[in-house]
This record gives structure tokens, C-alpha cells and sequence, in this order.
């Protein structure tokens, strides 16, 4: 339905229940939506289950929702990071439970979900500990991994522009995990730098058409 | 527009819809801003009754959202088409993408409604459209599998018999499946099929009630 | 390694060698790499697998191909059309093979073969003939079909620009399966519109990048 | 540039590479026209050795082909990083994807080479780089997994032995797995080791003698 528009990051967040599996886009700080993770962490929502590349640097985003102890468990490429202090103090104090997963995993998983694919046969990790117990079958001389989707309640992606049917374009590495997650989730949340018109962006350059958004706020401040 | 009196054969019943009508009346129950992938055949007449201003967004598999009409003498791009393989045109906040991003949208459930042409639904909901079963016929299948079961909801509009005579609407589909349990709801000539857990309930009918339609049909109508 | 630019189709098509699988773009005329199937008929290659949406119309390009006996099989999703005579015919008299494989299926076979997916399982067919012999498993309650990958020897396809190092975008429906394709096969051989220096191409609005481009030839004559 | 006697530290064989000879090595061992990705840590240097005009494409996993070097003061845009997070560049006739499109571009088979720093390689060109085992570390993997199985050639970046003494180059790796057998050449402060289907081949040393290498390591090297 069609992409609804919000003036406060607040309004766009509101109505995410506790218990919710809550993608957060973003690699490193290009692509992360910072204002998004903010407002979550204003309206409450707890026992979350975050999928996001890293899990939390500094004390802000990410790791400020996990050291309100709203993030149940993260699952994850690369939590252990320089300044990663607030997950690495809940992991070993066991009070957050943590999946790791091959990064090329994480991204095709949330694919997964997007298009209706049910598993898929994966290379990555096969004969690994990240593969223990996991279902695998030899194809073609080569051993492969069945991994299944990674489907989220809600998205939360940062976006360069969108127009005012919510077709999202992105600004270089920021990019990232924004377009698997606006497909993999059952509604969202785009917080974009500017709203241009529609019809002002360029039809072969959409990344993120407007079926897959169901929220946009425009940052209150830019970085 | 539900239950206009144009009789559109001889012998048929009055108040029977034509394929305008019915395409009416399928647009009249796609909601505002949905996004809708219309099949090849009669369900392309839907876009022709949708009303200015609905916003609602037609998806075309061969890698588009936005699609607009069809194209006029003078508009015509042949690097622009829809399924069937028709020239159309572009409407503002349009995308382009490649065919395996389409499909992906399709089978990962994000259109809201998709509106198929049928040989024959059954009760419980498969749908044959695809292929008679002739044995020398060729099979082509297209996107007509992955629309049935990709779509949140899948109408279908056909006539509710065959030219012999033969219900449409049947116990169990005798030519070959497209997909299993995945349509929702049917517009016919002569009525309006939801397809339910419980059974099939004809919400409306065009010149002919529900008691008589049951009569000629061999599968149940529920009754409440 | 880097793409080859070349003067003639003739050229591009070169090494093409008996009993290779051949993806061929295009979903009726739009991005239908015309002048390399010209090509690939004049080079004489037989004993081909052709993937390809449709089956051949008309006489030209790939029913002509066809028709000249070059083709073992044909893997597509919609071969009976109006004007596919040259198909129909052989295919009535025993003298082809056909694998009708659902649309989407055909595009994210020939995904997975690009993305070291060995094998997936995908909700479309389950229940028909299309699934009859083939895996089958429920998951989270929906029945899914184990697909695998469709992995071309060679691509045809048809592009509307490429740049100097190969990056190529399309033009509106006409990007169908050409980025897909370009992914999935060994040799991928581009016949484009225009080519234009390096660095006039928007980054971000690139659709197949230079690493899936082995050749490019740029249209002898425009439609 | 293969053989200069940098003594690199004390009490180690004269003749033994410093980083930066390696990556000097594995820059001119990649072929012109090569897309490659260069793993985080050692195998970044490698890009300042590439010469001008090799037309090696390099990419980076967060979603970019053609990515230029380590942004300047005045340069860095937040949008624009590489895998381990550092402001980059782009080159003309760059390409930007996202993270699935990028996954599948490495898991594909599409990067002609990928080098890698290690913590083990077995004889047989297992890799472990990802995590030390070690009961209270924090696992973290990122694209490292997909690296090593994706990548038509694995080059692996390491010192011949860890601080210990210990030989990286072993008969099986003691340290949680990366990859099995994904290996092709090990690029080492006192040697390049190719891995082959017969064994481990010593092609170049440096400082030391295939012999006296044989001697100090528990994988046998071929000699032929």
C-alpha cells in the first residue's frame, strides 16, 4: 500500500511491539539510520531481536538501544569491534544472546525472505563452526549449507532521497544492507536526507521501488 | 455497475455482467495505493476502471512498477512493453528493474493484488490457467506460476461456464494446475466468488440468485 | 579480467564451440541481442542449449537460429506464441527438446547459478507438472520445490550503453534478463547501443558492472 | 625487488620480507585487468603497489567495484568507506550495489583474486582467519567466510611463523576453520608457497633455502 510520510521520527517508529525482530540497516556509520534508532529507543519497544551488520560501536544507535536492555539477542556478521564495549560487557555477562553469521549469509537470507525463497543451498562456511548442526548436501563435487530466510517485523534503513511515492535511491557504500532489508521486512522505515518530488528521479536508477517502503521521515538533522 | 442488465448473449441470463463490467467491478474493490500485477487477457481491462487519483500502482514481471496505459500511435517505444509484450508508457515515479528483482517481488508476497484470466478454479481455491492438457498442445507457462501463488491476493475473472455448458468453478481442477490453493476471490458473469477455509460464498450475483447458481454448480455455496 | 571491445559481431561471437548453453536476452523484441544471434548463426555452432524466455517469432534471429538445425534444446518459459511457427515445428516432428520452466524460476535459476547458490527451494509449481520428479519439502508450513541453478557456456545479451570498461545500463523493460544472464555465464558477450568514455556513466545507476562483461560489440545498425 | 636483503628483525634470516616487499610480491603477481578484493589489515598494501595503468579493479565488499585509494584530509565523505570502515575513493567507471548483489558477486566466482590475511593455512589450503578459539573471545566473522570460498584464486598474506616460533603453515589448522581448502598461494615473509593438489610448493624464498624451510616446518614441501 502506498508509503506514508511522517514529519517526526517518533511518529514514523511508533507501533513497533516488544518481541519484534527489527532489521537496522547501515555499515558502520554509512547508511545507519540514526534518527530512526533514537526514536525506538524513545518509544520502548523491548525484546527485540536485532539483525544489523555490527552490533553497536561507541555509545550511541545501536549501542545505546542495547544498553537500555531492549535487544534481546543480535544476530549478526561482526560484533566484536574497537569500540563495541556495550555489546562485548551483555555478551559476556550473558545478558544478550548472539547469532553470528557470515556476512554474505546475512545479506542473502534477508534476500531470501524478500523473495520468497523457502532455504537455499550456501557455500559460505561450509566445514566451519559456523555451519555445526546445520543441514548441508554435496552438489556438483562441492558441500553446501542450507540456510534459511531472515525475515524481519521491522526495517529501519537510512536513504539518500526519496520521492513522495517513497521510491528510494542511495548514496554510494551507504548503500549496503538498506535494499535487502526494505525487502525483507513486514513494514518499513526509511529515514531519508531530502523528499523530492515525484517524477524527479530517475526511473533506471530507483534501487529501493516505493512497494517496498511504508514509512519515510525526512532527518531532522544532518550529519 | 454491480447488477446493470445488459444481457451480453442470447439465452443467457439478464442482468449477466460483459468483460467491461466485470473489469469494473474488480477495480472498484482494489484499494487505494494497492500495487497490482493485472494478467494477460481480460484482467488488462481492470486499468481502464480504475479511477483517477486511486494510486494505485501496476506492476508489469517484465520489470516495472508505475506502468502506464497503453502506449498510442506516436508514444510507442519498443524498449517499453508490458507481459504481453504490448507497447505501454511510464508514469511519473516509475522503476525499472531486472528480471530476477521482479519475480522476487512477486513470489516474496509484496504485490497486493494480482487479477488472472482462468480455465477453471476450484473450490478449494487452485487455479488452471496455464495449459488445456491437449495432448499435442505446447506447454508455455510464462509468469502465470509465480503470480498465482506470489500475490497477497489473487482474483480471478473469467466466465463462470465454458462455452459447452461446464462450470468453470469445479470439485477439482481437471486440467493441469498452475498452483494450489491460491486464489481468493473470482469474478464471473453471473456472480462473485470468495473463496474461503469454510467453502466458496457468492457475495453477489448479476441476474441469477444464489439458490439457482448452487443448482448449476457442483460445488457448494455456503449459505450465510 | 578486463572486457574486449570489438568492431564486429562476427568478432564477439568468435570460440562459440558445439554443444555449449547458450543464454539468449530479451523478452520479446526488447533487449533481444539481434545482431549477435545474426553472428552466432553465420559462426555455425551446433548442438545448442538455448535459454531464452521465448522460443523464437518469426523467422528472424533466434527462430532462424533454430531453424538452421543449430539448437538441441530449448529451456524458456513461453515457447507457443502467435508467430513461433519455426519452434512449433520442430518441436511437433521430435527434432527439439523443450524444458518449460516457470518464469521466475528461469530468472532465479540462472540468479543462483551467478551467486554460488547451489540448489534453493521456491514456493512456484509446487503442486503441478512443472514440479512433477522434482524435491519437494515443507517449510514453516508451505510447500517448496528444490530448484537448481541454469549456468550458461555463453550470454547474449542486449544492453543500451556501455562504457569504456564495460559497464553497461539498459533502457527501460528492455533491462529484463540481461543483468541476470550477464551473471550466470562463463563468456558474456553485450551488443550495445552506444559506448561512451569511462566515467560518464552515473555509478549509481550502473546495472551490470564491468566484472560480468567479457565482450562488447556496438550495434552495426539501429533499429 | 624479490630477493633484497631487508632484514626485517632480530635474530631473523637476512634476506626475510618486510609487509610491504610482500604486498610489492603479490601486486606483481596479479594479472592486468584483474578484479580484486583485498581483505582487511596486511592485503590492503597491497593496492599501493599495483602500478599505474595495471587496470586491477578493485573491490569492496559493502557494495562498490572500482573503489580508489584511502581518502584524504578534505576527501572523506561518510557514504563512501571501505570494508574496514576507512574513507575511501572512487575511480571512474566505478559501480555501487548492495549487499546481497555484492555477496553474490564474491560467492559467485566473479573476483579473479581475493588476498587474505591468516592466522593458520593447513597443507591442504584450509584457512582459519576469523577467530583465535580462544574460550572468551567474541566471534566475529564478516565477509571473511565468503571471501575464502568465493574468489577464483585465494592469496593468503601471513609471516611464516607466529611470534612463538610456531609455524602458520601446518598440517591441520588448530584454530577454527575460515574455509576448507580454499587456498591457492601463501605469500610469506621467507617464502611464496603454492598450495597444489600434490602438496605445497616453495617457489621463491627469501633468506632461507627451500631445505633449511622444509626443516622448520611439520608440511612437507614438494621438491620438484
Amino acid at each position: 500500500m502506498s508509503t506514508r510520510f511522517f514529519e517526526q521520527a517518533d511518529e514514523a517508529v511508533a507501533g513497533i511491539e516488544d518481541g519484534s525482530t527489527v532489521l537496522v540497516g547501515g555499515f558502520g556509520m554509512a547508511g545507519m539510520p540514526v534518527e530512526l534508532i533514537d526514536a525506538l529507543i524513545r518509544q520502548g519497544a523491548k525484546d527485540l531481536t536485532v539483525v544489523s551488520n555490527n552490533a553497536g560501536n561507541g555509545d550511541t544507535g545501536l549501542a545505546a538501544l542495547l544498553a537500555k536492555g531492549r535487544v534481546r539477542k543480535v544476530i549478526c556478521s561482526f560484533p566484536r569491534q574497537a569500540d563495541s564495549w556495550v555489546f562485548d560487557d551483555l555478551y559476556r555477562s550473558g545478558r544478550i544472546e548472539l547469532e553470528v553469521v557470515p556476512q554474505g549469509n546475512l545479506a542473502e537470507r534477508m534476500r531470501a525472505a524478500g523473495a520468497g525463497i523457502g532455504a537455499f543451498f550456501c557455500p559460505t562456511g561450509a566445514g566451519t563452526l559456523l555451519a555445526e548442526g546445520k543441514e548441508t548436501r554435496e552438489i556438483d563435487g562441492r558441500t553446501y549449507v542450507l540456510e534459511y530466510p531472515i525475515k524481519g517485523d521491522v526495517a529501519l534503513i537510512g536513504a539518500h532521497r526519496s520521492d513522495r511515492m517513497g521510491n528510494l535511491v542511495y548514496r554510494r557504500t551507504a548503500r549496503n544492507f538498506g535494499p535487502v532489508m526494505a525487502t525483507a521486512a513486514t513494514t518499513v522505515i526509511a529515514q531519508v536526507r531530502e523528499i523530492v518530488e515525484t517524477g524527479s528521479l530517475d526511473p533506471e536508477a530507483v534501487v529501493t521501488p516505493s512497494i517496498y517502503v511504508d514509512r519515510v521521515v525526512q532527518e531532522a538533522q544532518r550529519a | 455497475m454491480t447488477a446493470t442488465n445488459t444481457a451480453t448473449g442470447t439465452g443467457a441470463p439478464r442482468g449477466r455482467l460483459g468483460k467491461h463490467e466485470m473489469a469494473a467491478l474488480v477495480a472498484r474493490d482494489i484499494p487505494a495505493g494497492s500495487f497490482v500485477n493485472l494478467g494477460i487477457g481480460q484482467p488488462t481491462l481492470v486499468a481502464d476502471h480504475l479511477p483517477a487519483g486511486s494510486g494505485v500502482v501496476l506492476h508489469t514481471e517484465n520489470g516495472m512498477l508505475n506502468m502506464g496505459p497503453a502506449a498510442k500511435e506516436g508514444e510507442i517505444d519498443p524498449d517499453l512493453t508490458n507481459a504481453g509484450k504490448v507497447p505501454v508508457t511510464e508514469l511519473p515515479g516509475a522503476a525499472y528493474f531486472h528480471h530476477a528483482d521482479s519475480f522476487a517481488m512477486m513470489r516474496g508476497g509484496h504485490l497486493d493484488i494480482c487479477v488472472l484470466g482462468a480455465f477453471q478454479v476450484s473450490g478449494r481455491g487452485d487455479l488452471a490457467n496455464w495449459h488445456t492438457g491437449a495432448p499435442d498442445a505446447i506447454p508455455a507457462v510464462g509468469g502465470a506460476m509465480d503470480l498465482a501463488i506470489g500475490a497477497k491476493k489473487v482474483f480471478v475473472m473469467m466466465t463462470l461456464f465454458a462455452k459447452d455448458g461446464s462450470p468453470k468453478l469445479v470439485p477439482e481442477c481437471t486440467y493441469p494446475l498452475t498452483g494450489l490453493g491460491c486464489v481468493d476471490r473470482v469474478y464471473t458473469d453471473l456472480a462473485v466468488l470468495d473463496i474461503t477455509p469454510e467453502g466458496v460464498r457468492a457475495t453477489r450475483t448479476f441476474g441469477i440468485t444464489v439458490d439457482e447458481l448452487a443448482e448449476r454448480l457442483e460445488v457448494p455455496l455456503l449459505t450465510a
